[in-house]
């Protein structure tokens, strides 16, 4: 696969970093301390749907940058070095995997409906690709043994199958508006 | 009755963006003009109240202003539409209300009509041009009855003959009273009074006529 | 958009940005190779009190910052009493503690352009510093696009679904995006 | 020279948005009116080559339509801007032209002092306003040096005194042409000549003010 940019996908992708921030300004609610629900991975869900692969895994890493060197543009407003740092940096660097792998699901399934394809690729990267570095940075950072940690982080699958059901709603929502936004 | 402000502010951090406007509206029609930034659109936001006064009181036919009496036009009808089809979309507004299908149905055929849009009620909202798109927003907000309708720039996006259509068409409804913030002075001179904000400040009301003269002639140089 | 950025003009305020970046990442790994006891951990802290202080930060700005991050602290410290045992668990509850202060300083006194612009100068590219200056610019437009969904919905009296609402703030932004890329094209922007 | 159409129509799917247009352009400034859908914008594509003809043929200044000879702006300030800063954001036009340092910085002081933002030089991009972002997109395009400048609705979301302010530095700017599409009569006035197209045909074309006054006379009734 190339990796190309059109002029096109410029401001799409840079919409996207708008909208993963406008998504994570969605009040937070916190069932644990310190790593939140947030509205946040919906953003990255549909970065990789609409944006594809390598485009969507690009838009949260710019989202991610931006944060970095100090827009306070995380959950609930948070941003600079410390976020990455702290322990809800796993999660941080599994976004951006995870929107190249629901991009990459989509695009290897063509043939398949994208209510479909989408849910594989939101289960296979919303979920998995971004909880895997997520527990093992929390353990690591918090010095916790990885079981628990693991056990603890169940209580967010409520909630990020929530997202998913909502991702595939809006996805096909912007597909029935205007399918010639989803095309890249 | 009518609408009456008395002593109102509203601050946003630091700044005011009213500072203690006392003023009543009885006209059938009123324009709101000014400058960029000058307040007009957060004295809109108070009639419906979409925004609340910072200090003062604000009454609507004497009520507190609420979104049953008033209903908002936008500039950006695609900010406002909710539904698929447009019968789907102006039917939404009277979601809530209790209302048997056929009362629904009728209210929204009588809408569609005074906006003109009745054959278009099957067709799909994102296929309706800027100017349809804007008259169904009207329709989307007429539908409830309000008794006083505002809008917000409802003419910036569409050109002269969709222009005079919406102009003719918020003329027409059978709201008691109409508020129209515009930019667009010949939009303005359609209606009875009009307000001239500046800075925040309450700076002229009056017949249209006069306040528009005195508008034009601070920017004519 | 606003930023974290406290303005100042202490020594660590001047440091070019690479510099602090560069530091703090020599200090957090001369404490991982420190042996693991209280008094290092403890020296974390009070190193990080006294660059706050040297960057001109009132004693109050360190405590809020602490304060900010008491639940991390509770987070840590309380499963590994009890899992490990008291001592190890307020040596990592203080020494994060400590690295999460450093890191904290480093971003309160650069300025975000600076470090946009470190960011631009490693990695070189004309069109890198294109996309970032269009998120920038984005967070601004889906910000107002959002707010007028929002408002529009409140002012029709009956709130649609957050689905919907939803899906029309990707569809108007979308589109909004393309109309940004035909600006970007007039302006004869190559990539 | 000037700007010169033959036979140019342009194709969406199905439908027409400019059918077999012949038109000279020689006029220092020239006015494109015609109600929405019409094939304005359309029209103003083709001059800068972001819209290639379906058939037919233009040439402006004697060669194929370019982004190097015509600079465009657009009715949305905001999604004009690409750099935080305003001299950035000037200087992002000059991008691949390989310039020296201080040959960038003085055309963009330039271009910032035609359009009166020199003193807003190292001001944030998010902080200007409505009117002053307008003037940045000029800047922006001017500053390229284009022989012709093609303005889509600049000053729909204005006010009165920001209206004025763009259309005067329209007007003055060094390009040899000038085409403004807009609703806004008043505007369109300001222009020697005015082409109206209707449901993409070329409709009429000539002195401003008899356009204007044919276009006006359709409207009222
Ligand atoms: N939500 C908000 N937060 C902070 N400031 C605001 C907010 N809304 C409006 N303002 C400020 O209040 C002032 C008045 O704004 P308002 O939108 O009422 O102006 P306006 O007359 O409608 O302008 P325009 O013609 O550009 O629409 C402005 O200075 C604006 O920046
Ligand atoms: N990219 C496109 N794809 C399909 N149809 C298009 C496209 N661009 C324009 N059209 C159609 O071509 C016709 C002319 O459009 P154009 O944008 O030139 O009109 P306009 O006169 O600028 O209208 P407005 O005043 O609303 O800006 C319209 O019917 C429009 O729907
Ligand atoms: O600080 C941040 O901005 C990141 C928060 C990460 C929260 C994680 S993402 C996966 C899981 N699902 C949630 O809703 N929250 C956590
Ligand atoms: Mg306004
Ligand atoms: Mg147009």
């Amino acid at each position: 696969m190339r990796f190309e940019l059109k002029l096109r996908d410029y401001p799409r992708i840079a919409i996207f970093v708008g909208l993963i921030t406008a998504l994570s300004f969605v009040p937070a609610l916190y069932l644990a301390p310190e790593v939140p629900v947030t509205a946040q991975t919906l953003g990255v869900m549909l970065a990789g749907a609409v944006l594809g692969s390598y485009r969507g895994a690009l838009a949260v890493l710019i989202y991610e940058i931006l944060a970095l060197v100090g827009l306070p543009i995380l959950a609930s407003g948070k941003g600079g070095l410390s976020a990455f740092t702290g322990p809800t940096g796993g999660y941080l660097v599994g976004f951006i995997f995870g929107a190249y792998v629901i991009g990459l699901v989509i695009e290897k399934l063509p043939k398949l409906n994208i209510a479909l394809s989408s849910i594989i690729g939101f289960i296979l990267g919303g979920i998995v690709t971004v909880y895997i570095p997520g527990i093992l940075w929390v353990s690591y950072s918090l010095g916790l043994p990885l079981i628990p940690v693991a056990q603890g982080n169940l209580v967010f699958l409520i909630g990020d199958s929530v997202k998913i059901i909502l991702a595939v709603l809006v996805l096909l929502g912007i597909k029935s508006a205007n399918p010639k936004l989803l095309e890249n | 009755m009518a609408i009456r402000l008395e002593g109102v502010s509203v601050g946003f951090d630091a700044r005011l963006a009213l500072s203690e406007v006392s003023l009543e509206l009885k006209a059938r029609s009123t324009a709101i003009i000014g400058i960029n930034g000058s307040g007009k659109s957060t004295f809109a936001r108070l009639l419906n109240g979409l925004q609340k006064p910072t200090a003062g009181s604000i009454s609507v036919f004497g009520q507190a202003p609420s979104q049953k009496t008033a209903g908002f036009i936008f500039s950006n009808p695609d900010l406002q539409i909710v539904m698929p089809t447009v019968f789907e979309d102006v039917a939404f507004s009277l979601r809530g209300q209790k209302l048997a299908p056929h009362e629904v149905t009728e209210s929204v055929f009588e809408a569609l009509a005074k906006v003109g849009l009745l054959e278009l009620e099957t067709a799909s909202c994102q296929t309706l041009s800027s100017g349809q798109k804007q008259l169904l927003a009207i329709a989307g907000a007429y539908v409830r009855k309000p008794r006083l309708l505002i809008a917000d720039e409802p003419t910036t996006l569409l050109d002269l003959p969709n222009t005079k259509r919406i102009t003719k068409v918020l003329h027409q409804t059978e709201a008691e009273q109409l508020v129209i913030v515009t930019h667009d002075l010949e939009l303005a001179a359609t209606c009875e009074q009009a307000v001239w904000f500046d800075g925040g400040n309450l700076l002229q009301s009056g017949p249209s006529k006069e306040v528009i003269a005195a508008y034009l002639a601070k920017f004519n140089d | 958009m606003i930023s974290l950025y406290r303005p100042g003009s202490s020594p660590i305020h001047r440091l070019p940005a690479w510099v602090k970046l560069l530091a703090l990442a020599a200090v957090l790994l001369a404490f991982s190779l420190l042996p693991k006891n209280l008094w290092v951990a403890s020296f974390s802290l009070v190193l990080a009190l006294v660059l706050f202080m040297v960057a001109g930060m009132a004693p109050r700005d360190f405590l809020m910052n602490t304060w900010k991050l008491r639940y991390l602290i509770v987070v840590i410290a309380l499963p590994q009493i009890f899992l490990v045992d008291l001592a190890t668990g307020c040596y990592n509850s203080i020494i994060i503690l400590g690295g999460l202060l450093m890191a904290t300083l480093v971003t309160i006194t650069t300025k975000t352009s600076e470090m946009v612009e470190l960011v631009k100068r490693l990695t070189r590219s004309e069109n890198f510093a294109l996309l970032i200056g269009l998120s920038i610019n984005s967070i601004a437009v889906v910000g107002s696009i959002a707010s007028g969904i929002v408002e529009s919905g409140k002012a029709r009296g009956v709130r649609p679904s957050a689905v919907r609402q939803l899906t029309n703030l990707f569809v108007v932004s979308l589109k909004q995006a393309d109309d940004y890329a035909e600006a970007l094209a007039a302006r004869g922007v190559e990539v």
